[in-house]
């Protein structure tokens, strides 16, 4: 099954398991989806809960988050990271904050889905990658699905998360095929050991993970046994996962999406710093985004983007 | 003298009100004034800290609107709202504890003057980003309309919220959707320092509201009689199918914005001019020439209004701090909550 | 069978235009159509990559309204604006090379199809943020009106646009401050797969502008003599210090949104139904039988428009790619630019 | 003179040199400003130089883009950072990405001004700090003058850079009093070292600099000489000088009002980890905001918040 019949799947059965959940975003109805991820819905489920917004990103994600006030269990889609920004105002003043200046009286239990990523030449205002700009706020937990078992499997406990999930779907993994199994295997809170190996852990996420894997392969053949590490949740950290890959390996190179000044990866260089310093026996390395918006041209936009030449060029360079 | 925004003359008019309803509703206002008045005293104090922005001059509007409310109906107010709190049914002793920061207050202390919750009330805030309820009343009038559930949402915010983005898209949807919300603007002219004809190219707010297709009417916000009406025709529509609703409440808030406020932007006169129009002191005439409102009621009716008061700061006053082992509480809910 | 959004009926009334003049905006219109035409097919064999939004249908709008312009004015636009950087007068090589991603490009390659930029025709994007550009357009016109500059700035954006707050508030402000703003608004009546009647709860957009006190008129955007003619009465009333002024252009794509889309959103007879409208096909129709255009004459508009579009193509495919060592390039302003 | 006076000094002597320059945002006028940066401006430089807006973020931001796009110097006050998310998209999507997706043809010469940070019992709609967010940004610079003389002389550099300037003034330091020079003394491209020392390296910003400052005059009681580094420009980092106090210092502790995950010290930590790891005797550690919306009783706001103790505490804990 691909990554995308299987969020298909996990919103089709979650909208079948439970009256309160609606489907609400842009062109979420009619069209289909953007990346026909609800394609059929409409018709399956009608109008009552696959709802069509307006553009008012602001105006549908506080809407949103009204109606999981109000008893509904709505997935949100936000067409795509880029245009979140216009509703980050209700995320994080809003949803994330509700419960706690309430004195916990209200829980918020919100699914906000967006895809996320670059590569597909969509230049500038089309390509950013925000999972460490969400994950710094607290209030909210942050996913990011990065094999087809974990898009089959991560809404369900998402949706029946009391709080705020927001859910990056990277679109370069929208085709990936994968297996899946019959029931979940694994929760969203932890950090997952995607390929195991001995001497550098390979530390990263969502759409980075299959060029981490690549990576692995080829340093494989070089004789060196990369771990591969899917954060999975990136807020809150699986810290006891992170550290115990570092402290295996003694090496690591984290990769991230994100542009490099403040990545997501950053945050993970911090805690093997606070966590793991002395059992490091190189400094921890990043592939991250060039600090540059992304440009059109291919060869432009993937010279700015991580890749699996990147990532051996870190690791080689930890033995340097 | 002209004045930029000058009040409607007072209301004269009879109240169509049995004399204990308008009693009620004139004890409502009362303690609203009374307890903000000892708010901007304890502010002084530094009892209360934060920021803390009165409703005082605005009463008539939240009692007058809350009452045409049930329990099941919801309420979403800004960080204006210790009127809406109160005339919702929020102890006063719980409203006073939280602008302590007690651990007694209606959101447990966490929130202060700015964020009053109760869950049981339905009061989702306390909302301190201008026009930041709106979408929220939206979608908790969504929520309703999908669960088959009778109850509106009553939405309040300012005539600066109005410039928002978020009221834009907000009204869209509620229009688009027909949903169940009650959009009450509170105008009082001013958005901070900010006169509504420097921040509007329609000031007619109630104007602007019907070009999302919504009812819309403007109301005398000075006096409770108009404000309920207004808020019963409201409702009555609403429920007559036809979608949502927008009050403007015209208003006038007597003092400043917020407890630092030099007030260079508005005349003393202009205050001075609304001040005659206090919506408490109105409508006590009104009834008092009525012979709904005696002396001896009106003495009775300023004590038990001062009494509670009274007891609701020594509430606070005797209240607990939350050990501040607990801060990291309710950033997340527990698992088995 | 009933459509939802019928097309007007084409316009067959005599164009006051002399001859020259109206094949040149038949020119205009054939260049973008026929550039477009190619990319949808370069887009096929992958020389175009990205997200590709096509203009085609909608030609009269970016001919007629930017025909009034002079070089002095801003054009500020969205993703979907080749037809407005052609008839800016950004080069169709230019263009094109831009779409390859090439450094002949005239974004050098950075933006692609959705960022076309012309600093020196005053050309302000490409915006891919719906409404996006809005607030931008109130800005350029906030400088100009302070430089003491008599320019107009234009900008285009979509009936979905309409709903973002972005509009709200770059409305209210162009209003307020009476600034010399041209709203255009392509009204194609989708918004991607949302039609307006379920993005918007007024569906007279003219109307919902004019709510913010702003001229607006609504005009058949399939007809580039209507399109001109709206575009100069409204410039004429800006002049006449009448503030900001909204346009209306109801037009249809006669595409998909991007080369991404099944159309399951909209009827095949709604689409028949425009292009029966099509603004190319009956102006030339209009021109013929007032004999302002002969068939050698349109046979040589078509020639030109095919030669000038296998220039631009063999101009892009011999432009050259930026270096990769230059990646980092134009994040920030050179030191001594 | 007080922080405060120190900015009204910069933007009266920019209001006075150049014509060009207007300041737009709410309550800049009429009301002289939120805390009172303005007051007078209006009745000095008329209508046409101080414009109040509508609350309106994202409209007045992006028309400050715009304006500058058209020949004016704005400075764009967002009353705080809190409400600066509802302009993000703005910041983000037109003013940091322009001159790069215009192929270098446009530059965006605007300045915008925010009140940043907790400790006036605000709660947490009103108390956020968000340097980091912004510092990720490629295409905007972002200063954190923590001076009365940076104050001063931080925002004439600001308006004379042709790219986009994003100015934090931290609420706390505004009654703060300082000298002033003449003229000014540092450019907005480096950090400063406020407080030589040779034991730990204090690193920090904005409102946080007076807790490390009074952090380290009592560790200096202690024997323990720290150097605070105050780093000024959070985009682009001044990395040299940042690590040369690390490698002088060979310990260091970055105190950052944001919270802690995703925080600005992570990538402070990131940075050293990956120039001076080698030089270092003990992990970097953060001092940050707990991860929790700031509450509103002094006695919770103040815990979460950096505070002397906690840093002499971390100090003290790189020796342990
Ligand atoms: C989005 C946002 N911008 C700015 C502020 C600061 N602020 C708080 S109240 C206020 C004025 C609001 O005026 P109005 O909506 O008329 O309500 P009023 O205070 O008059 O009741 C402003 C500007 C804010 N809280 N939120
Ligand atoms: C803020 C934002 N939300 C969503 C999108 C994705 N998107 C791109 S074009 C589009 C439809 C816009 O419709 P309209 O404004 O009518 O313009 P049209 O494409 O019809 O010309 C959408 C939803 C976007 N680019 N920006
Ligand atoms: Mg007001
Ligand atoms: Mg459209």
């Amino acid at each position: 099954m691909s990554y995308r019949e299987a969020m298909r799947a996990a919103m089709r059965e979650a909208l079948q398991n439970d009256a309160r959940v609606v489907l609400m975003g842009e062109d979420v109805g009619r069209y289909g989806g953007t990346y026909a991820f609800s394609k059929g819905f409409l018709a399956e489920f009608g109008s009552e809960r696959i709802l069509d917004t307006p553009l008012s990103e602001l105006g549908f994600v506080g809407a949103g988050i009204g109606a999981a006030l109000g008893g509904l269990r709505p997935i949100v889609e936000i067409m795509t990271v880029n245009f979140s920004l216009l509703a980050l105002d209700q995320i994080v003043n809003t949803a994330a904050l509700f419960r706690h200046m309430s004195g916990g009286q209200f829980s918020v239990p919100l699914v906000i889905r967006m895809a996320t990523g670059a590569g597909r030449q969509l230049a500038a205002q089309h390509s950013h990658s925000f999972e460490g700009l969400y994950a710094h706020i607290p209030g909210i937990k942050v996913l990011a699905p990065a094999t087809v078992q974990d898009a089959r499997w991560m809404l369900a406990p998402a949706l029946a998360d009391p709080d705020p999930v927001v859910i990056f779907e990277h679109a370069g993994l929208f085709n990936l095929e994968g297996e899946v199994t019959e029931a979940p295997e694994w929760d969203i809170a932890h950090a997952r050991v995607r390929r195991a190996g001995s001497d550098v852990a390979l530390i990263t996420y969502g759409g980075s993970l299959p060029k981490a894997l690549e990576a692995a392969e080829s340093l494989c053949r070089d004789g060196i046994e990369a771990e591969v590490l899917d954060l999975r949740v990136l807020r809150p950290l699986d810290e006891e996962t992170l550290i115990a890959s570092v402290r295996k390996c003694r090496r690591a190179v984290v990769i991230d999406e994100n542009w490099r000044s403040g990545s997501l990866a950053a945050e993970i260089m911090a805690r093997i710093m606070e966590r793991a310093f002395y059992e490091l026996d190189a400094p921890v390395a990043r592939v991250a985004s060039e600090e540059v918006p992304i440009p059109y041209p291919r060869h432009l936009e993937q010279a700015a983007l991580p890749q699996p030449e990147k990532i051996i060029a870190a690791v080689k360079g930890l033995y340097a | 003298m002209t004045i930029d925004h000058p009040p409607p003359a007072p209301t004269t008019g009879p109240v169509p009100w049995e004399k204990s309803f308008a009693q009620k509703m004139l004890e409502q206002m009362l303690r609203i004034r009374r307890m903000e008045e000892k708010c901007a005293e304890l502010y002084g104090a530094g009892k209360i800290r934060g920021f803390l922005h009165l409703y005082i001059g605005e009463e008539a509007i939240a009692v007058g609107a809350l009452s045409c409310l049930t329990n099941d109906d919801n309420v979403v107010a800004t960080y204006r709202e210790h009127g809406q709190a109160l005339a919702r049914g929020i102890p006063m002793r719980a409203l006073m504890a939280e602008m302590y920061g007690k651990r007694e207050g209606c959101s447990r202390g966490r929130g202060g003057s700015m964020h009053l919750f109760d869950a049981e009330r339905r009061f989702f805030g306390g909302n301190a980003i201008v026009a930041g309820g709106l979408p929220l009343a939206v979608g908790l009038a969504l929520a309703a309309k999908r669960l088959g559930e009778a109850r509106v949402t009553a939405v309040f915010f300012g005539d600066g919220a109005v410039a928002e983005g978020a009221f834009h898209e907000a009204l869209n949807l509620a229009a688009l959707w027909r949903l169940p919300v009650l959009f009450c603007c509170e105008n009082n002219w001013y958005a901070m320092g900010t006169a509504l004809e420097r921040a509007q190219a329609e000031t007619d707010l109630a104007k602007k509201a019907s070009a999302y297709r919504i009812d819309a009417v403007a109301c005398d916000g000075m006096d409770v009689v108009a404000c309920r009406e207004a808020t019963e025709q409201a409702l009555a529509r609403l429920h007559a199918g036809r979608g949502p609703q927008f009050i403007e409440f015209r208003t006038y808030r007597f003092r400043a914005h917020s407890m630092f406020d030099a007030e260079l932007y508005r005349d003393k006169a202009e205050v001075e001019a609304w001040r005659a129009n206090d919506p408490i002191l109105t409508f006590a005439a009104r009834l008092r020439r009525e012979d709904k409102l005696s002396d001896a009621e009106w003495a009775a009716l300023e004590a038990a209004a001062e009494a509670e008061v009274a007891d609701a700061v020594a509430f606070a006053e005797t209240g607990t701090w939350e050990p501040v082992e607990d801060l990291l509480k309710d950033v997340y809910t527990p698992c088995h909550a």
